[in-house]
C-alpha cells in the first residue's frame, strides 16, 4: 500500500495525541503505551523492508502539493531508496529499545519525556525519507527541539550549557545550509526545475566555482552533525549530560543524519566540489579517528569515552564516503548501521551501570565480571563489536571502508586510518579491564545485581544483530547495492572531468542567475562567468557518460 | 461668485475607517453612562466591532478604487494590511481587559483610543497622498502617545509616554522636512504624480533634493519601525507602556509604517531603487545586529521582547532591501505572523506578571513549564516561532525574507540575517530554559485565565502553527497584494 | 520676488536651531518648543515652495501641519503635566527610570 | 527695498530663534518663540499668503503658545541658578551645524521643479487667497480635512485621560 | 568426497555454544569437559578422514576448494566462506585437532575445581574453531578472521583468572600486540588486492588464484612491501623480535592454555601464513633475508634470556620464542618444508614439556596448599628431586627435553638439523648464511643448556620444597599423565616421517615422506628458485655430515655444562652470578625490553593523549567556541550601556543617523 511511509512517520504523532489522555500519575501505563506505539511503528517499517524491491529507484513515493507561493513550489515528496531504507529501519528498531530502557531511568515528568521521544522518532524518520529538500530541512531542524528538551530537562549537572551549545552549534550550521538551499533553488528555477525535489537537482550542471561555496555550506552543516574533527566538542558534553535513552538515540541515529546528508545532498549535488574537497575532508576524518581514539584513552568518564569512540567510528564512515567507490560507500553505509547498534548498545550498558551506581567514573568500578557475569558477557560482545573483531558487525564495515579507501586516491589516508584499528582496541579494552576485571574491593560494587529480564530483553536483539551482521551481511548489502552503484556512477565522472578537462570547458556554466549589476555593497561571490541560459524546459545537460534522461521517478505527478 | 461644487465622492475606500470612528465615538458615550465598575463589556463591543470591520475590509478584497481624487485608494495591498491592523487591535483588546482590571486604572476610554489608532493606521496603509499618509501617521502617533502613557499612576508609563512623545515629534520634524523637499523637487504631493514626474526625469538619482527628501522621509518611518539608529526609544517605551499596549504597539504601528514606506518607495520612488536598497542593506544589518546582540543580556522579559521586535524589524528590512516581489510579499506575511506570535507572547507575560509588574524578569518564569503546562506549551511555540524554528510561522516568514534577498543577489545579507537569527535563538531559548529546566523559586499565585485572554491565546497559537505548516493560502494573498502595487 | 533660495536658507537655519535646541535643552517644555520651531521652519519651506510652484498644495499642507502641531501640543503638555504630578520635575535628565 | 525688508525680518527671526534655545527661563524662551512666529507671519504675507499668516498668528501664537505659557505657569518651575539649563552643548551644536550644512548643500545643488501650478501670483491677489484655499481644501483635499477632525478628537480625549485630576 | 570438511571447524563451534550458553547449568565438570573434548576428537577424526582422502588423490590434484556460502560481495571485492584442502592445511588440521584433543583431555584433570570451568572449556573450543578456520580458510580474509579470532581467544584465556590484575594486563597486552600485527596483515591484504587489481585487473584474495597469478608480480619493489607487511603480521602473532614481549606474560593463563595456544598452535600461525603464501615471499629476496635474520636473532636472543629464568613456565615460553625463531630462519632461507616439519615436531615436544611442567606445578600447588605456605608453585628454586615423587612425568619430560635439545634419533634433531643445514647451504643471502648457521648452532647449544638446567633443577638434587609439603607431592592422576605419554611418544617418533635424505639412504633409502608430501604446495616456489638458480649451492655429503656432527657436539656440550653447574657442584652458578652481577641482572630482567617499550611507546602515548584532551580539546576548540560566545556577550554588554535612558542621547543618535546618511549620499 502506497501510504505506508507517511503512516510510519506519523504513527508516533498519533501516539502523542493519545498520550495526552493518559493521566500523568500512571507511569507504567504511559511507558507501556509508548513502547507499544514504537513497536507498531517498527512493524510498519518492517512492511516497508519486505515490500522493498532491490533496485536503485525511490519506492513508496508519495508526492502531494504542499506550499506553492511566490517563486517556491514545495511538495510533500517522500520516498525511500536503498540508501535511506536501512537508516529508517535502524531508527524504528532503536526506538523501542530506548523506550524500554527508560523504565527505571526516568521517574519524574514521564509523560513529557515520552512525548519528546515520539516527536523525535517522527522527525528522524521524516528526515530520512524526504525527497523534497525543504521538507528535509524542516525535519532536520524539528529533531533538535525534542532532543533539546530531553537533554535540558532530564539531563545531568551542567545540562543547560550542554544543551544550549548543542542546539546553537547545529542551528548555525543548518542555517548556512538554508541559504545554500535557497540559492540552489534559484539556480534550479532558472534551469527550469519545477520544485524542490532533490532528484531534479542531481542533474543540474552548476558552475564549479559556485559549487565550491555551496558545497562548503552543506558540508559545514553536515560536518557539525557527523561530528567531524574540529567541530566535535559538543558531542561529549551532550552525551555526558543526556539521559540514557536520549544519548542512545543521539548516538545511534542523529549522528547518521550528518553522514546521510553527505550521501544524499552534499556529494551528488556538487560532484566536482566533492572531489576537490575530498582530500581535506578525508584528512579531517583521519585526524578525527586518531585524535578521538587517543583522547578517548585518557577519559575518566565512561560516557565521554564512548562519545569520543563514536567520533572515531564516524571518522571511518566519512573516509569511506570520500573513497567514491562502491566498496567504500557500502562500507560506510554498513558502518553507519553497525555504529548505531554497537554504540547504542554501549550507551545502554553505561545506562545500566549508571542506574545502579549513579556514577560514570571508571575508577568507581572494578571487578564487576564476578558480580554480574551476564552483564560481563554482553558488555564483552559489544566491546568486541565496537573494536571491530571479525565475526562481529564492526569488522565488515571497517574492512570494506579501508579496502575501498585503499583502492581510491585516499591510499595514504587509509593506511593511517588502519592504525586506528589498534587504538580502538587499546582504549576499549583498557576501559573494559578497569571496569570489569581486577579486584572487587569497592563495597558498593559487591551488592550490585546482575541484569534483570527487561535489561536482557533490550540487549538480546542488539547482540543477535551484532553477530548476524558480522557473519552474514549480504542481505543488508544487497538491498543498498543498486542505489550505491547509481550514486557512484553519478559522482565518479565528475572527478574525471574535473581533472581532465579545464573546469570552464566541461560544465556549461549554467544556472548563474542573471542579476542586475549591484554595486560593491553585496560582495556575494557570484562569479562573473558568462551565464549561458539553458532552455527553460530542459533540466540541465547531463554530464558525459551518465544516463541521459534525468531519473525522474515514474509516478511523480506534475 | 459661483458655488463651490463639491465633486462626487466615493466612500468605499474609507468605509471601514468611518465605521470604526463612529464605533469609537459610540463607545465614548457608552463609557460616560456606564457605572464605574463594569467596563469589560466595552472590550467585548470593541472586539465585535473590529471583527465586523474585518469582514467589511475582507469584502473589499480584489477591488481597486481611487477616491478623493487620489488621496486614498482601496486595493489588495491596503486590504491585506488593514486585516493585520484589525487582527493586532482585536488581540490587544482581548488581552487588555484583564490587565487593566488588575492594574486598577480606569480603562473606559482605552478602547476608543485603540480604535482611533486603527483608523490612523488604515489611513496610512491606504493613503496615496503624502498628506493622507502624514495625517494617518499623526492620528496613530498621537493615539499611541496616549496609550503608552495610559497608566497615569505608574511612573514608568509616564516616562514611556514622554519619551515616545518627544522623540516621536522630533522624528515627525524630519519626516515633514523630507516631504517638503520631495514636494519641492516634484511639485505635487500625490504619489502617482511623483512617480510620473520621476519617470520623465532623466537621471533622478543625481537630483540631490529628491534623494535628500527620500532620506529624511525614510527616517520618519525608520523611527516608527525602530530601525537601527532610530531604535533607542523602543526598549524604554515598550518596557514602560502597559503590556497589552506594548503588544499592540509592537505589531500594528510597525506594520503601518512598513505599509506606508513600502507604498512610498515602491510606487513613488522606484527609479531610486539603487540608492534606497543600499541604504536599507546597511540599516537592515545594523538593526538586526543591534537588536539581537543587545537582547542577549536582557533579563527584563518585556525589554527582551522589545529588542527582539527591533531585530524582527531588521529581518523585514532585509526583505525591503531586496525590493523584489518575493521580498515584499514576505514582509506582508511576516508582519501577519509576527502579530500572532508577539501578542501571544505578551499575553502569557500578562498572565505571569503580578500587579504593578515589580520587575517582570525572565527568572520569574522559573518552573512555569510544569506548573501550567498548557500555557507553557503556548509560550514555547511562540518562542520557537520568534526564533524561526521550522514548524512555525516565524520560520516560513524568515525563509521567504532571506530567499527574497538571495533572489536579488544579496547573499551576504542573507548570510548575516541567518547568523543573526542563530544568535537570537539563545535568548529565546533562555526563556524556555527558565520555564522548563529551572525549578520555581517562589509560588505562582494563579491569575485566573479569563475568557478573552484564553480566546486571544487560542487565536495566536492557531495563527502561528497554521501559518507555519500550511502557509500557502496566506502567501498567495500576500503575493496578490504586492503584485497589485 | 524671486529669492526662493533665501526663504529656504532661512528655514534651514531655523530648522538647525530647532534641532540644536532639542539636543541641548534639559527642560521638556522648552524641547517641545524647539520642536514647534522646527515644524514652523518646515511650514516656511512649504509656503515658499508652494508660492514658487504656483499650486496651493504646500499651503494646505501647512494648514494641516498646524492642526497636527496643536493636537500634539495638547497631548504633549498633558503628558508633561501627568509626569510632573508624579515626579515634581520635568528635567530630561531625571527621566531615566528605564535604562540598559 | 523689498530685499532690505526681507533681511531685517530674517535677522529678527534668527535672533529670536537663538534666544529661544539660550535663555534660562522658559517664559523668556516662550516669548521669543512667539516673536519668531510673528516674523514667520510677515514672511507669509510677503509670500502673498495672507490667510496663512492669519492662521499662523491665531493657531500658533494664539492657541499653542498660550497653552505653553499656561502650562509653564501651572507648573511654576523655579529656575534655580545652580542647575544648568542645558547640557551636551558641544555635541548638540556640532550636529546642528552639520544638519544645516547638509541641507544648505542640498538646497544649493538642487533644482526645484518648474512652476506648473494653476494659481499665478496675480490670480491670488485678484480672487483672494482665502477663497482659493477654501475651494482647494474642500475639493481636492477633503479627506485630509476630515482626518484632522479625527485627530483633534483623539487629542482631546487623550488630554482628558492623561491630565484630568481624577476620572 | 570432501563435503563433510565443514564439520571440522563446526564441531568445536557447537562445543563452544553448548558450554558457553548452557555451561552454567551443567554443573558437573566431567560432562562439560567431556563435551568439549568429544567435539575436538570428532573434528580430529574427520581431519584424519580428510587426510586419508587427500592422500588417495594423485600428487598434483591434491588441492580441493569447498565453498560454504558467499560472505561479502560489494563492487569488485568479494569474499566467501570456503575451505582449501591441500597437504599443508591437512597437516595443520591434524596437528591442531590432535594436540588440541590431548590438551582438552589434560585440562579436564588440570582445571578440576576451578569455578569458571564451563567458561574455560567454551573459550578453548572457540579457540580450536578459530585456529581451524585460520588453517582451512581459502582466502586471505577468512584467514584474517581466524587470525583475529585466535587473538581474541588468547586474550580471553590469558585473562581467565581475571580477578588477578596481572592476568588481565597480560591479556590486554597480548591482544594489543596481536592487533599491531594485524595492522600489518591488513595493510598487506589491501596492497596486494589493490596492486593486483589496479595493474592487472585480477580482483582476488583467494590463495589458489593468487598462486596462479603470482607470476604477474615483479620481483622486489611492491612485492617486498606486501611481504614485509605480512611478515609484520606474522611477528605480531608468532612473537618474533619486535613484538614478542607478550608471550612470556601470557604465562599468567592456565598451563594447558599455554601449551595449546602459546606453544603448539596459535604462535605457529605466522609460520603457516608464510608457508601458505610462499610464492609471494620467494619473489622478494630482501624480505626473506629480513625474515631469516630476525628468526636467527630471536632464536639466539630468547635462548639467552631462557638461561636465567627461575619460573619453569617462563623458561619454556622463551624456549618457544627461540624455536619459533628457528622456524622463521627456515622460512627465511626458503626451506619451507623444513620450517613446517620443525613446526610439527615442536608442537609435539613443546606441548609435552608444557603439560609436564603443568603436572609438576599442579602437584606442587597441591602440596604447598596442604602446607598452607604461599611459596610460588612455579619457582624452580622451591623444587628439586621430584623424579622419585613423579616418575612418569619425569620420564615423559626427559624424553621431550632430549627431543628439543636435538639429540640424534629424536624428532627435534631431524627438524632442527635440517633447518641448520638449509640455512648453511642456501645461496640466497651470500655470506650471510654462515652467520645464520652460527647463530642457529649457538642457540641450539643454549637450548640444550637451559632445558637440561630445568630438568636438573626440578627433578634432580634434593627436594627444596618446604619440609611440611614434602610428603604431599605425588604423581598426577592418570588423565593428566596419559596425554603426556602420547605426546612424549610422538616427540620421539615424530621425527622419522621427515628424515633428511642423507641419513635416510644410510638406513636403506627411507624417503623423506614429509618433503614429498608437501611438494605440491611449494611447487611454485620450487620452480621459481630453480628458475633463478637457487640450488646450485654446496651439495657435498661430507659437509652435511660434518655440520650434523658439530650440532650434536654443541648439544652435548650444553648438557654437560648444565650437568656440572646444577648437579655436580651447585656453588658455581652463585659464584658466576657474583662475578658478573650486571650481566646476570640484565639477562634475568629480560634485557629490560618491557621497560624499554613502556618508556618509548606506552607512556609518551598516554602523555600525548592527555595533552591532546586537556590541552587541545578543552582549551583550544572549546575555548574558541566559548570565546565566540563570550565576545558576543561582551559587545552585547557594550550595546546595552549605549541605552542610557536619556532622551537627549536618543535624540542625538537620531540626528546623528540623519546627518551621516545625508552626508554619505551627498558626497557619493
Amino acid at each position: 500500500m502506497s501510504y505506508i511511509l507517511s503512516l510510519t512517520t506519523f504513527l508516533p504523532i498519533l501516539g502523542v495525541l493519545l498520550l495526552f489522555f493518559i493521566p500523568k500519575e500512571s507511569k507504567s501505563v504511559l511507558r507501556g503505551f509508548t513502547f507499544a506505539v514504537t513497536l507498531v511503528t517498527f512493524l510498519a517499517s518492517l512492511l516497508i523492508l519486505f515490500g522493498f524491491q532491490t533496485n536503485a529507484e525511490f519506492q513508496f513515493v508519495e508526492n502531494v502539493p504542499w506550499i506553492a507561493a511566490g517563486p517556491f513550489v514545495m511538495r510533500y515528496n517522500i520516498g525511500v531508496d536503498g540508501i535511506s531504507l536501512w537508516l529508517v529501519i535502524l531508527t524504528t528498531f532503536i526506538m523501542p529499545l530506548s523506550v524500554l530502557s527508560t523504565w527505571k531511568a526516568v521517574e519524574d515528568k514521564v509523560k513529557e519525556y515520552m512525548i519528546c521521544l515520539l516527536i523525535l522518532e517522527t522527525s528522524l524518520i521524516g528526515a530520512f525519507i524526504s525527497i523534497d529538500m525543504f521538507l528535509f530541512y524542516i525535519y532536520w531542524e524539528l529533531m533538535l527541539i525534542p532532543m533539546y528538551f530531553m537533554i535540558g530537562i532530564w539531563g545531568g549537572k551542567n545540562r543547560l550549557y550542554a544543551t544550549m551549545k548543542f542546539f546553537i552549534y547545529t542551528m548555525v550550521g543548518s542555517l548556512l545550509m538554508l541559504v545554500a538551499f535557497i540559492y540552489l533553488y534559484m539556480l534550479g528555477s532558472q534551469a527550469g526545475i519545477p520544485d524542490f525535489s532533490v532528484l531534479h537537482f542531481y542533474n543540474l550542471r552548476i558552475d564549479p566555482t559556485i559549487q565550491v561555496w555551496m558545497f562548503m555550506a552543506f558540508a559545514l552543516a553536515f560536518a557539525i552533525k557527523v561530528p567531524m574533527f574540529p567541530l566535535h566538542t559538543w558531542l561529549p558534553d551532550a552525551h555526558t549530560e543526556a539521559p540514557t535513552a536520549g544519548s542512545v538515540i543521539l548516538a545511534a541515529i542523529m549522528l547518521k543524519m550528518g553522514t546521510y546528508g553527505y550521501v544524499r545532498f552534499a556529494m551528488p549535488l556538487f560532484p566536482e566540489a566533492a572531489h576537490r574537497f575530498a582530500p581535506l575532508l578525508a584528512t579531517l576524518a583521519v585526524i578525527g579517528i586518531i585524535y578521538a581514539a587517543l583522547v578517548a584513552m585518557v577519559q575518566e568518564d565512561v560516557k565521554k569515552l564512548v562519545a569520543y569512540s563514536s567520533v572515531a567510528h564516524l571518522g571511518f564512515v566519512m573516509l569511506g564516503l570520500f573513497a567514491f567507490n562502491v566498496q567504500g560507500m557500502t562500507g560506510s553505509m554498513l558502518q553507519m548501521l553497525n555504529h548505531g547498534i554497537s554504540t547504542g548498545a554501549l550507551f545502554l550498558i553505561v545506562g545500566f551501570i549508571y542506574e545502579r551506581r549513579h556514577t560514570r567514573l571508571i575508577s568507581d568500578f572494578g571487578g564487576l565480571a564476578k558480580q554480574m557475569p551476564v552483564f560481563a558477557t554482553i558488555f564483552m560482545i559489544v566491546t568486541l563489536s565496537s573494536i571491530g573483531v571479525p565475526g562481529t558487525n564492526g569488522f565488515v564495515g571497517e574492512f570494506l571502508i579501508l579496502i575501498g579507501g585503499y583502492e581510491s586516491e585516499l591510499r595514504w589516508w587509509a593506511v593511517v586510518a588502519t592504525s586506528g584499528v589498534i587504538f580502538a582496541a587499546v582504549y576499549m579494552l583498557w576501559m573494559f579491564q578497569r571496569v570489569m576485571f581486577g579486584e572487587l574491593n569497592n563495597p558498593k560494587n559487591q551488592k550490585l545485581l546482575d541484569l534483570d529480564a527487561r535489561e536482557i530483553a533490550i540487549m538480546l536483539p542488539l547482540v543477535v544483530l551484532i553477530f548476524v551482521m558480522g557473519v552474514y551481511p549480504n542481505p543488508f548489502i544487497e538491498k543498498m547495492d543498486p542505489a550505491i552503484q547509481k550514486l557512484v556512477a553519478h559522482i565518479r565522472p565528475a572527478s574525471m572531468n574535473a581533472k581532465i578537462l579545464p573546469a570552464a570547458l566541461q560544465s556549461l556554466p549554467v544556472g548563474h542567475p542573471a542579476m542586475p549589476g549591484h554595486s560593491g555593497m553585496e560582495e556575494s561571490t557570484a562569479p562573473s562567468a558568462a551565464s549561458g541560459q539553458l532552455p527553460a524546459g530542459h533540466p540541465g545537460i547531463p554530464a558525459e557518460g551518465q544516463s541521459s534522461e534525468p531519473v525522474v521517478n515514474p509516478h511523480e505527478s506534475k | 461668485m459661483d458655488m463651490i461644487t463639491i465633486p462626487a465622492v466615493n466612500f468605499t475606500p474609507i468605509l471601514p475607517e468611518i465605521f470604526l470612528s463612529v464605533l469609537a465615538m459610540f463607545l465614548l458615550l457608552m463609557n460616560v453612562f456606564s457605572p464605574n465598575g463594569k467596563k469589560t463589556y466595552l472590550s467585548y463591543i470593541s472586539f465585535i466591532g473590529l471583527a465586523a470591520a474585518a469582514v467589511l475590509v475582507g469584502s473589499g478584497w480584489g477591488a481597486h478604487v481611487e477616491s478623493f481624487n487620489g488621496a486614498v485608494v482601496l486595493d489588495n495591498f491596503a486590504t491585506f494590511f488593514k486585516i493585520i491592523f484589525l487582527l493586532s487591535a482585536g488581540l490587544a483588546v482581548l488581552i487588555s481587559d484583564q490587565y487593566m482590571e488588575r492594574e486598577g486604572c480606569n480603562h473606559g476610554e482605552l478602547y476608543p483610543i485603540i480604535l482611533f489608532t486603527v483608523v490612523g493606521m488604515m489611513l496610512m496603509a491606504s493613503g496615496t497622498d503624502l498628506m493622507t499618509i502624514f495625517l494617518g501617521l499623526e492620528v496613530m502617533s498621537v493615539a499611541l502617545y496616549v496609550l503608552s502613557g495610559f497608566n497615569r499612576a505608574n511612573r514608568k508609563s509616564n516616562e514611556a509616554g514622554i519619551k515616545y512623545f518627544l522623540l516621536g515629534s522630533f522624528s515627525t520634524g524630519f519626516l515633514l522636512y523630507g516631504m517638503a523637499l520631495i514636494y519641492g523637487a516634484t511639485g505635487t504631493t500625490r504619489i502617482a504624480g511623483i512617480a510620473a514626474i520621476l519617470g520623465q526625469m532623466t537621471l533622478p538619482s543625481t537630483n540631490i533634493m529628491l534623494v535628500a527628501g527620500m532620506l529624511l522621509m525614510f527616517t520618519g518611518f525608520a523611527f516608527k519601525v525602530a530601525a537601527a539608529p532610530f531604535h533607542m526609544w523602543t526598549p524604554d517605551v515598550y518596557e514602560g507602556a502597559p503590556t497589552p499596549m506594548t503588544a499592540f504597539m509592537s505589531t500594528g504601528p510597525k506594520a503601518a509604517a512598513f505599509a506606508a514606506s513600502l507604498r512610498l518607495f515602491l510606487v513613488a520612488l522606484p527609479t531610486l531603487q539603487v540608492e534606497w536598497s543600499q541604504l536599507l542593506w546597511v540599516l537592515a544589518v545594523l538593526t538586526m545586529t543591534v537588536g539581537n546582540i543587545t537582547a542577549l543580556r536582557q533579563d527584563n522579559i518585556k525589554r527582551m521582547l522589545a529588542y527582539s521586535s527591533i531585530a524582527h524589524a531588521g529581518y523585514c528590512l532585509v526583505g525591503f532591501a531586496a525590493g523584489n516581489g518575493t521580498g515584499t510579499s514576505a514582509i506582508l506575511f511576516y508582519m501577519l505572523s509576527y502579530a500572532f506570535m508577539n501578542i501571544g507572547a505578551f499575553a502569557i507575560i500578562i498572565l505571569v506578571a503580578k500587579k504593578g509588574e515589580p520587575n517582570g524578569t525572565v527568572m520569574d518564569l522559573a518552573g512555569f513549564g510544569f506548573k501550567h503546562p498548557v500555557l507553557a506549551l503556548a509560550m514555547t511555540i511562540f518562542m520557537f516561532s520568534l526564533a524561526g524554528v521550522p514548524p512555525t510561522a516565524g520560520f516560513i516568514g524568515k525563509f521567504y525574507l532571506f530567499s527574497g534577498a538571495v533572489q536579488q543577489g544579496y547573499i551576504w545579507l542573507a548570510i548575516l540575517g541567518v547568523l543573526n537569527s542563530a544568535a537570537s535563538v539563545y535568548y529565546y531559548l533562555r526563556v524556555i530554559v527558565y520555564m522548563y529546566m529551572k525549578d520555581p523559586t517562589e509560588e505562582f499565585e494563579w491569575t485566573k485565565l479569563t475568557a478573552p485572554v484564553a480566546l486571544a491565546l487560542v487565536l495566536a497559537v492557531a495563527g502561528t502553527l497554521i501559518l507555519g505548516i500550511v502557509p500557502s493560502f496566506v502567501l498567495q494573498y500576500a503575493q496578490l497584494a504586492v503584485s497589485m502595487l | 520676488m524671486e529669492n526662493l533660495n533665501g526663504y529656504l536658507i532661512v528655514s534651514a537655519i531655523l530648522f538647525s536651531i530647532g534641532t540644536i535646541g532639542v539636543l541641548t535643552r534639559k527642560n521638556a517644555i522648552v524641547i517641545f518648543m524647539c520642536i514647534e520651531l522646527m515644524l514652523n521652519a518646515v511650514n516656511l519651506t512649504f509656503v515658499a515652495l508652494s508660492r514658487h510652484l504656483g499650486n496651493l498644495d504646500g499651503q494646505i499642507f501647512v494648514f494641516f501641519i498646524m492642526t497636527v502641531a496643536a493636537a500634539e501640543a495638547a497631548v504633549g503638555l498633558a503628558l508633561i503635566i501627568a509626569f510632573f504630578n508624579n515626579k515634581e520635575t520635568i528635567d530630561v535628565d531625571d527621566i531615566n527610570l528605564m535604562k540598559w | 527695498m523689498e530685499t532690505l525688508f526681507f533681511l531685517i525680518i530674517t535677522l529678527v527671526a534668527i535672533v529670536s530663534a537663538i534666544l529661544v534655545i539660550t535663555c534660562k527661563n522658559p517664559i523668556n524662551s516662550a516669548l521669543s518663540l512667539i516673536m519668531t512666529f510673528f516674523c514667520l507671519a510677515t514672511y507669509y504675507v510677503m509670500l502673498d499668503a495672507p490667510f496663512m499668516a492669519a492662521v499662523q498668528v491665531m493657531v500658533y501664537a494664539g492657541a499653542i503658545m498660550v497653552l505653553m505659557v499656561f502650562t509653564i505657569m501651572l507648573l511654576n518651575i523655579r529656575v534655580d541658578a545652580s542647575k544648568k539649563h542645558s547640557h551636551k552643548l558641544f555635541l548638540g551644536s556640532i550636529i546642528g551645524f552639520f544638519t544645516f550644512f547638509n541641507i544648505a548643500f542640498v538646497l544649493f545643488k538642487s533644482h526645484v521643479a518648474m512652476p506648473t501650478g494653476p494659481y499665478s501670483v496675480d490670480m491670488i491677489k485678484q480672487i483672494g487667497h482665502t477663497e482659493l484655499i477654501g475651494k482647494e481644501i474642500f475639493t481636492n483635499f477633503l479627506l485630509p480635512f476630515e482626518i484632522t477632525s479625527i485627530l483633534l478628537l483623539v487629542a482631546i480625549v487623550g488630554a482628558v485621560i492623561l491630565a484630568k485630576k481624577k476620572i | 568426497m570432501f563435503d563433510n570438511v565443514w564439520l571440522i571447524p563446526l564441531l568445536p563451534f557447537i562445543g563452544f555454544l553448548i558450554n558457553g550458553l548452557l555451561g552454567k547449568r551443567i554443573k558437573n565438570e566431567t560432562v562439560i569437559g567431556g563435551i568439549a573434548s568429544a567435539m575436538v576428537l570428532g573434528s580430529f577424526i574427520v581431519s584424519c578422514l580428510t587426510l586419508f582422502n587427500l592422500l588417495s588423490l594423485p600428487g598434483e590434484e591434491r588441492q580441493v576448494e569447498v565453498k560454504i556460502f558467499s560472505w561479502i560481495t560489494s563492487g569488485v571485492f568479494n569474499a566467501d566462506v570456503a575451505f582449501l584442502i591441500d597437504p599443508l592445511s591437512c597437516l595443520m588440521i591434524m596437528v591442531v585437532s590432535g594436540v588440541g584433543f590431548l590438551i582438552h583431555l589434560y585440562s579436564i584433570g588440570y582445571m578440576h575445581g576451578e569455578e569458571g570451568y564451563y567458561r574455560y572449556f567454551s573459550y578453548l573450543n572457540l579457540f580450536t574453531f578459530s585456529m581451524l578456520l585460520l588453517v582451512l580458510g581459502n582466502n586471505l580474509l577468512l584467514m584474517f578472521v581466524g587470525w583475529e579470532g585466535v587473538g581474541l581467544c588468547s586474550y580471553l584465556l590469558i585473562g581467565y583468572y581475571f580477578h588477578k590484575k596481572s592476568a588481565a594486563d597480560a591479556g590486554k597486552k597480548a591482544f594489543v600486540m596481536n592487533r599491531i600485527g594485524d595492522f600489518g596483515f591488513l595493510l598487506g591484504i589491501f596492497t596486494l588486492f589493490w596492486y593486483l587489481g589496479s595493474s592487472h585487473n585480477v580482483w582476488t584474495i583467494t590463495f589458489t588464484e593468487l598462486a596462479n597469478n603470482s607470476h604477474l608480480l615483479p620481483t622486489g619493489g611492491i612485492v617486498t612491501v606486501i611481504t614485509l607487511c605480512f611478515f609484520l603480521g606474522a611477528t605480531g602473532k608468532s612473537a618474533q623480535i619486535p613484538l614478542y614481549t607478550w608471550l612470556p606474560d601470557a604465562m599468567e593463563g592456565p598451563t594447558p592454555v599455554s601449551a595449546l595456544i602459546h606453544a603448539a598452535t596459535m604462535v605457529t600461525a605466522g609460520v603457516y601464513m608464510i608457508a601458505r603464501m610462499n610464492y609471494l615471499f620467494i619473489r622478494s629476496p630482501e624480505t626473506l633475508a629480513v625474515i631469516a635474520v630476525i628468526g636467527a636473532c630471536t632464536a639466539l636472543f630468547a635462548a639467552t634470556i631462557g638461561t636465567a629464568q627461575n619460573d619453569i613456565k617462563r623458561v619454556l615460553a622463551y624456549s618457544t620464542v627461540s624455536q619459533l625463531g628457528y622456524m622463521f630462519l627456515a622460512m627465511g632461507v626458503g626451506a619451507f618444508g623444513a620450517g613446517i616439519f620443525h613446526l610439527m615436531t615442536h608442537a609435539f615436544f613443546k606441548a609435552c614439556l608444557f603439560l609436564g611442567s603443568g603436572a609438576v606445578i599442579h602437584s606442587m600447588h597441591g602440596a604447598l596448599h596442604h602446607a598452607h605456605s604461599n611459596d610460588d608453585a612455579q619457582d624452580m628454586r622451591n623444587m628439586g628431586g621430584l623424579r622419585s615423587k613423579m616418575p612418569l612425568t619425569f620420564i615423559t619430560f626427559l624424553l621431550a627435553t632430549i627431543a628439543i635439545s636435538g639429540i640424534p634419533g629424536f624428532s627435534g634433531f631431524f627438524s632442527k638439523d635440517e633447518i641448520l643445514w638449509q640455512a648453511f647451504s642456501n645461496p640466497h643471502h651470500g655470506s650471510l648464511n654462515f652467520l645464520l648457521w652460527g647463530m642457529g648452532a649457538l642457540a641450539a647449544g643454549l637450548t640444550a643448556f637451559y632445558m637440561f638446567r630445568l630438568v636438573f633443577m626440578t627433578f634432580f638434587g634434593e627436594c627444596r620444597i618446604t619440609p611440611k609439603a614434602k610428603d604431599h607431592l605425588h604423581e598426577s592422576p592418570m588423565i593428566i599423565v596419559l596425554p603426556l605419554i602420547v605426546l612424549a611418544g610422538l616427540s620421539v617418533v615424530g621425527g622419522f616421517i621427515g628424515i633428511p635424505k642423507v641419513i635416510g639412504d644410510l638406513f636403506g633409502g627411507i624417503p623423506n615422506y614429509l618433503e614429498h608430501y608437501l611438494d605440491p604446495v611449494f611447487k611454485h616456489s620450487e620452480e621459481y628458485m630453480a628458475h633463478h638458480g637457487a640450488h646450485t649451492g654446496i651439495h657435498n655429503i661430507a659437509l652435511e655430515w660434518g655440520l650434523m656432527g658439530t650440532s650434536v657436539l654443541i648439544a652435548l656440550i650444553g648438557i654437560t655444562v648444565a650437568y656440572s653447574l646444577y648437579v655436580a657442584n651447585k656453588g658455581i652458578p652463585a659464584r658466576f652470578v657474583a662475578a658478573f652481577p650486571g650481566l646476570h641482572r640484565a639477562v634475568y630482567n629480560k634485557w629490560y625490553i618491557d621497560e624499554l617499550y613502556d618508556n618509548i611507546i606506552v607512556n609518551p602515548c598516554k602523555a600525548f593523549s592527555q595533552f591532546l584532551w586537556k590541552g587541545f580539546d578543552v582549551i583550544v576548540i572549546d575555548g574558541a567556541v566559548n570565546g565566540v560566545a563570550k565576545t558576543v556577550m561582551a559587545c552585547s554588554g557594550v550595546f546595552r550601556l549605549m541605552q542610557s535612558g536619556l532622551i537627549s542621547n536618543y535624540a542625538w543618535s537620531m540626528a546623528f543617523g540623519v546627518v551621516v546618511m545625508l552626508s554619505y549620499f551627498i558626497l557619493k
